[in-house]
């Protein structure tokens, strides 16, 4: 009983065992690494990735994928910058609506959301497959970012607008703080909640599901819709720290996040993996690029490098859980 | 006195846009050279044309302490924070080919200018079409803003004459391999075009060999812009019509030893520092293929 | 024959017809349900049985006809809604995620929540543990159910059912996949239930079962109602009847071909448990197999019959030690390939996730483990391809429409024929059955025992685990029986009596409860 | 049964119809759209993508996914011409090798092999999911591209090299010979052969597939090698089509490749597809390209519509499809 608990433990926190071979491999590496200041620029650095990979995870727990989060990310930025910029003009009927920080942040995270639920649409209403649906949302996206910023970037949003994505608070970075409160949020809503279990069981099989009265399409159709908006909030961050809404923000940011889930052990057919293994995968990623900076490979290497430390993290994580 | 106070020697970072286009990668590697030449260490930091990233080089060349940032920025106005924060930290920066959109920033700017070279290629343009003609613009990537900087330096010279026709204009995402594509498909809706211009080099290439394939390389003008060496040899061989000529190498290596010199304490340096582009034609292309 | 009845019907079926894209399922049928009653619903396979049921609990909603509730007619737009008006439903297919712990699955969609809104896990665990000790389920309501075996996860789709506190409980084959032991407890739930008013449904291919439960039958034969009655005033033989329309011969005890000589010989076999080094899944078990030979196993839920199968077929060659020996040859087994070059075939326990891919035709799952013998240079002939299947559709007696026949459009009992198809047609010397009946109906049921029969007389060694004893009885010439991972006796069918077996069944666990000082009894076996 | 025999045909041809649709409304929209020269550039254009996407449809029928085909494309590509312009030199033994064309091909084709093979093996042996194992691959092979070229083209490959990319024969183009033949091969493996039907049988149920005696970690090395060796080819025309190897050559193919399999009707969970779906994908995607262009839609609205009429394209096929 004793052995099997420990060994529990041990397949617990396997993912942490890899995290942990990493730091202790880049501190003797590096002495740079170990410091206060790296370690807020690292999770500073991932926050983004951490908080667009929140509506991910969400997402392949249902079974799903969404390849559109980039795009989205880009296109709510960009809605952010304009309207605080530009605000809103109706020259049809001579109206000009200004908008505070406030009012820009929420249409920023609702046009995300917007393009996240009619991804949710497509899926449930329409039965596209999840990886078709959001990859046309993909291009859909980037094309109404270009449309919106006609390919230029909206720059010189002022102080308030930066201090979201630079400013400090308590002795840590405001993104950090959002992430932070994102992950609480989604793990409270991934293991307390009635929505939580919803989503692990339509993952896991979605008939049983089904058969047990749950509202398959209604839970898509959030899930998908949390997923635009998370990366509503990470197009206004990247956007806020730049000071500039860029046009193609956000590009390959697919391919990062979906990573990190896996990384962090979400299974992509669905119904099993957890958000903060999803912060871990994260942090892998976030660590062995600032680590490979750090240690000033060639860009070149580093992406040789990079490739082998993922296979290495994952088959350490693989090969702790093989008991399972 | 190029160590630090505990005896290493100093250090510059290369910040590049991207490592993917071998422009770039001239750039990057002969500013690194230069300044290990005159006694730094130096790296190269690649932005993978990605402003986020490239804001995470930033935070870690001013954890890392450099001494100076020789800097390719991604982006005109998303960059502009980032050399602020290098400054704040006491960190010079130079960009290179690229602008910021800020006056005090950056120690000093090397640019080659994007707008003016394209100007030039537009005046050579109108000569060589006789003012008249059908003709099709390739654009680089459509978010990026060198690519609206030479569109519209060529268009602000060549849309003064009405009877030069734009019959197509598409983007290639400064690809070869995408640019030939749309200028196959573009040669099927438009079976007469006299010329094309691309944002880049690589896509005039790829523009030629779709023009090449489709049996009317005489028929039609390839035009480029950077001073690619395929596309400066492709001049001398009669295949490209013109490009203009950035000078990476002499760009990268000043803002090398300009850095240095800001290093040495020397702070007297202009907002600007322009760095000439010329146009190259078959008529002066000799002296600027690579042998010589 | 009419159900005489004086209490008014809880739930009625009026003229219901369902069709899957011009193949009707159901015609008009009729039904009625009494409280404090169970109904028995019998028929072959794909007679629509599932169907009817879909249909009263909600889940098919384009359908004929009327369902009344108390009297009223209903229509329940989705299963939770049906739940909510006293109509649960076990399903025959397991629907449990497999990931989530049992407590997760009995709530799944009506989970308890406190005033916050967040999951009371508190309480539902207690609830949970409350209902498993009711089922004697003897596991952590944290455990996921991917941990458990079939039998389990079916006594946990049992309680989830029994967590609706339902006026009308439906259940679709609950027993298949169950042993007898866990099925007396079922049937005290019922009789339980009974006590307190519900009504039941109640499906079966089990017969005997149906004469110890249930009150009333309806027979249904391809989605038509052939009669209905009280079960008192029937037969055996009548409801065969009715269900397959003609008599069925007697189940025919083969006559006693047996040669000596040995096909295969098991010696010490050991099976280590990958997640538990000092457990062992089967231990040390040897027994001998001859040329024609029916060896039965039957144990207990978790005996280790399928891991002694698995053990022989090469599935885990890593953990498994011993000798194994074919016609006198000592050979090492370390790859299905190897078992299956040695003359070996196993047909799984569960054949939708280990016999067959769902998605290809009949002919192409036939033909799975035989593409060398239909090939050359790697190229597939398909007309001897079609040839094999055809010859094993005619063989078995598969019903299909063609062997171009999806197999997930089959029914059980049919798709069974197949994966015995895919191996018979290695052309095995010894074939492993586990559980070759399970929710397969009579008539398909005795034609696989023909055909074991058959099998056997031609000199195939042939080893059946099964979890009705009946089965087992009927056919085997001799039996294992194992307890908890051990071979506790060796029976000759004249030996072989359901009381000898069951002690045997228990010996070990009887023992080890001694041992451990667990007062903790098994109950409910009972041997009639 | 008549009429049965009919939907039969219907359901068979469904991404035919969707195809049609587009065809028709081309052919109004531009009198340019249906003449036979830009048949042939379109079926020139997509023969890449149609070479890799067999590769990725035997991967995807498996149950994997290849993620790493840009890259590996770009890496074989790179090779080529290397060895082709440069040979190899080992100054050690102060030997040179020089290559003929035919030695340059066999060398690049074996170098994708060898990267898809290396997929298998991290898949198969070491258990990485296909998702994170190619996706590894996509930044080593792009890094290894990078190293081995330097990060600059290698271009004047000669008349011989381009006739594989530009040449014509037969009054086709060689491109479009290459994946014909590519295609015609992959129908036959997968209709006709041992390995076609075990690939289906893996992605159906690879339990049963086990159970019944199917070597999967065989069968899945020789798919990703497959997958590897087909994006080999792929380099090359495009290597040859260019005259010059691009060390960004195939950045973001994996994508197009996953879009034409999946809208061929590939389902991404395995077992259920075939070649033929995924030439009509490919086609899809290369007709709308080709059609965007004909027609000079502007580059920012080309995305919005694109990403819509691929949404359009799948609806179709599901909705003609639902009957079955
Ligand atoms: N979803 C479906 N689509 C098409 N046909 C179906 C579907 N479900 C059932 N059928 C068909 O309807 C008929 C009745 O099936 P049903 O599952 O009700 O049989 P059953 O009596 O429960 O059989 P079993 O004893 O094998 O469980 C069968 O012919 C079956 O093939
Ligand atoms: N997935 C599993 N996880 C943990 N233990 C298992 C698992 N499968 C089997 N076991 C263990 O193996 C033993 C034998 O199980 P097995 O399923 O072979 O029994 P069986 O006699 O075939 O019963 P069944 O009627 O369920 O098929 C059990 O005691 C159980 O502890
Ligand atoms: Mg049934
Ligand atoms: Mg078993």
């Amino acid at each position: 009983m004793q052995t099997q608990n420990l060994k529990h433990y041990l397949v617990k926190f396997q993912s942490v065992i890899a995290l942990l071979i990493m730091c202790i491999v880049l501190s003797f590496l590096s002495d740079r690494f170990l410091t206060g200041e790296n370690a807020w620029n690292v999770m500073r650095q991932i926050s983004v990735n951490v908080i667009i990979s929140v509506g991910m995870t969400l997402v392949i727990l249902t079974g799903g994928i969404d390849l559109s989060v980039g795009s989205v990310l880009a296109f709510a930025g960009a809605v952010t910058a304009g309207m605080l910029k530009f605000g809103a003009e109706f020259t049809d009927w001579d109206i000009y609506l200004g908008f505070t920080l406030l009012g820009a942040l929420i249409g920023g995270i609702l046009s995300g959301t917007f393009l996240g639920w009619f991804n949710g649409i497509t899926i449930t209403r329409f039965k596209v497959p999840p990886f078709v649906a959001t990859l046309a949302m993909l291009t859909i996206a980037r094309g109404l970012t270009m449309l919106w910023t006609g390919g230029f970037p909206i720059t010189g949003l002022g102080d308030n607008m930066a201090f979201i994505g630079t400013g400090w608070f308590l002795g840590i970075p405001m993104p950090v703080w959002i992430s932070a409160v994102i992950v609480l949020a989604a793990v409270v809503l991934t293991n307390k909640t009635k929505l939580g279990r919803h989503i692990y069981a339509i993952g896991g099989n979605e008939t049983a599901a089904k058969l047990s009265g749950i509202k398959i399409k209604k839970v898509k159709l959030i899930v998908y819709s949390i997923a635009g908006a998370l990366a509503g909030v990470g197009g206004i961050i990247v956007t806020s720290r730049l000071d500039s809404a860029q046009p193609n923000a956000g590009f390959g940011f697919e391919l990062d996040s979906i990573a990190a889930v896996v990384i962090g052990g979400t299974s992509l057919s669905g119904g099993k993996g957890t958000i903060m293994g999803t912060v871990q995968g994260a942090l892998i990623i976030g660590i062995l690029n600032n680590g490979l900076v750090l240690l000033n490979v060639s860009p070149f290497w580093q992406q040789v490098i990079k490739g082998f430390v993922i296979l290495l993290a994952v088959v350490i994580e693989k090969f702790n859980s093989k008991e399972d | 006195n190029n160590k630090s106070k505990n005896g290493d020697l100093k250090k510059m970072a290369v910040v590049i846009s991207t490592l993917n286009n071998p422009w770039f990668v001239v750039l990057g590697e002969s500013a690194a050279e230069r300044a290990q030449e005159l006694g730094y260490v130096a790296h190269i930091f690649d932005s993978q044309n990605n402003s986020a990233k490239e804001a995470e080089h930033f935070d870690n060349i001013i954890a890392m302490g450099y001494d100076a940032i020789l800097f390719n920025p991604t982006d005109a106005d998303g960059s502009v924070l980032n050399v602020k924060r290098a400054k704040e930290a006491g960190i010079p920066t130079f960009c290179m080919d690229r602008e910021i959109n800020s006056r005090d920033a950056a120690v000093t700017q090397l640019l080659s200018d994007n707008f003016t070279g394209c100007v030039k290629l537009g005046q050579y343009f109108v000569r060589q079409m006789n003012k008249k003609g059908n003709y099709v613009e390739i654009l680089g990537l459509v978010g990026d803003n060198n690519t609206w900087n030479r569109s519209s330096g060529f268009h602000s010279v060549v849309d003064e004459f009405p009877d030069l026709v734009m019959v197509a204009q598409q983007s290639a995402d400064f690809d070869r391999n995408k640019a030939m594509d749309v200028m196959e498909t573009i040669m099927q809706a438009n079976p007469d075009i006299d010329a094309v211009f691309c944002g880049n080099d690589a896509m005039a290439m790829g523009a030629y060999q779709a023009v090449l394939a489709a049996g009317k390389a005489d028929e039609v003008k390839v035009f480029g812009f950077d001073g690619a060496r395929d596309a400066v040899e492709g001049i001398a061989d009669g295949k490209i019509e013109a490009t203009v000529m950035q000078f990476p190498v002499l760009m990268s290596r000043t803002s090398a030893e300009l850095a240095d010199q800001y290093i040495n304490g020397n702070r007297d340096f202009s907002s600007k520092t322009p760095v000439e582009v010329i146009l190259i034609t078959p008529e002066n292309v000799k002296e600027y293929l690579p042998e010589n | 024959m009419e159900i005489k009845n004086n209490q008014p019907p809880v739930l009625e079926i009026k003229n219901v017809s369902k069709d899957f894209s011009e193949v009707y399922a159901l015609k008009n049928v009729d039904m009625q349900v009494f409280p404090g009653q169970v109904a028995a619903v019998i028929g072959e396979n794909g007679a629509g049985k599932s169907t009817l049921m879909k249909i009263i609990s909600g889940v098919h909603l384009d359908f004929e006809g009327q369902v009344l509730l108390n009297g009223e007619n209903v229509y329940f737009k989705n299963p939770k809604e049906a739940a909510e008006k006293g109509v649960a439903i076990i399903h025959q297919e397991l629907n449990l995620i497999s990931h989530l712990s049992i407590t997760e699955n009995l709530f799944l969609g009506q989970e308890l929540t406190t005033k916050m809104g967040l999951l009371d896990y508190p309480k539902m665990h207690r609830k949970a543990k409350e209902l498993l000790g009711r089922l004697q389920l003897d596991a952590d309501p944290r455990t996921p159910v991917i941990q458990l075996r079939v039998g389990q996860q079916q006594l946990v789709e049992i309680a989830k059912a029994l967590l609706l506190e339902s006026k009308v409980l439906i259940m679709d084959e609950p027993t298949s996949a169950i042993s007898d032991n866990e099925v007396e407890l079922l049937f005290r739930i019922i009789n339980d239930l009974k006590s307190k008013g519900v009504a039941i449904v109640y499906i079966s291919h089990k017969l005997d079962e149906l004469f110890k439960i249930a009150d009333q039958f309806t027979v249904l034969r391809d989605g038509e109602k052939i009669g209905s009655g009280n079960m008192k005033e029937t037969s055996h033989d009548k409801l065969i009847q009715m269900m397959v329309g003609r008599k069925l011969t007697e189940r025919i005890k083969k006559k006693s071909a047996l040669v000596q000589e040995e096909v295969l010989r098991v010696e010490n076999l050991c099976f280590l448990n990958p997640e538990n080094k000092n457990d062992y899944l089967v231990n040390d078990i040897s027994f001998s197999l001859k040329k024609g030979e029916v060896l039965g196993i039957c144990g207990l839920m978790g005996a280790g019959r399928t891991e002694v199968l698995e053990a022989i077929f090469g599935l885990f060659p890593k953990y498994v030690s011993g000798k194994i020996y074919i016609e006198g040859k000592e050979i090492r087994i370390k790859s299905v390939n190897e078992a299956i070059e040695a003359g070996i075939g196993l047909v799984p326990e569960d054949r939708k996730l280990q016999g067959l891919i769902m998605n290809m035709n009949v002919e192409k799952n036939t033909s799975l483990s035989n593409l060398n013998r239909i090939s050359s240079f790697g190229f597939i002939h398909k007309n001897k391809e079609e040839e094999l299947s055809k010859y094993f559709i005619k063989k078995l007696n598969t019903r299909v429409a063609s062997s171009k026949m999806e197999v997930q459009k089959l029914s059980g009992g049919n798709q069974q024929k197949v994966v015995i198809a895919k191996w018979l047609a290695t052309n095995p010397k010894v074939l492993l059955l586990d559980e070759p009946t399970r929710g397969i109906d009579v008539g398909a049921k005795s034609e696989i025992y023909t055909l074991i029969n058959e099998l056997a007389s031609q000199g195939m060694g042939i080893i059946v685990v099964s979890s009705e004893l009946t089965e087992i009885l009927a056919i085997s010439d001799n039996i294992l029986v194992l307890s908890e991972s051990k071979l506790t006796t060796k029976l000759s069918r004249e030996e072989a009596t359901e009381e000898v077996i069951m002690k045997a069944a228990l010996a070990e666990k009887e023992d080890k409860s001694q041992k451990t000082g667990d007062g903790r009894q098994e109950t409910g076996i009972s041997s009639d």
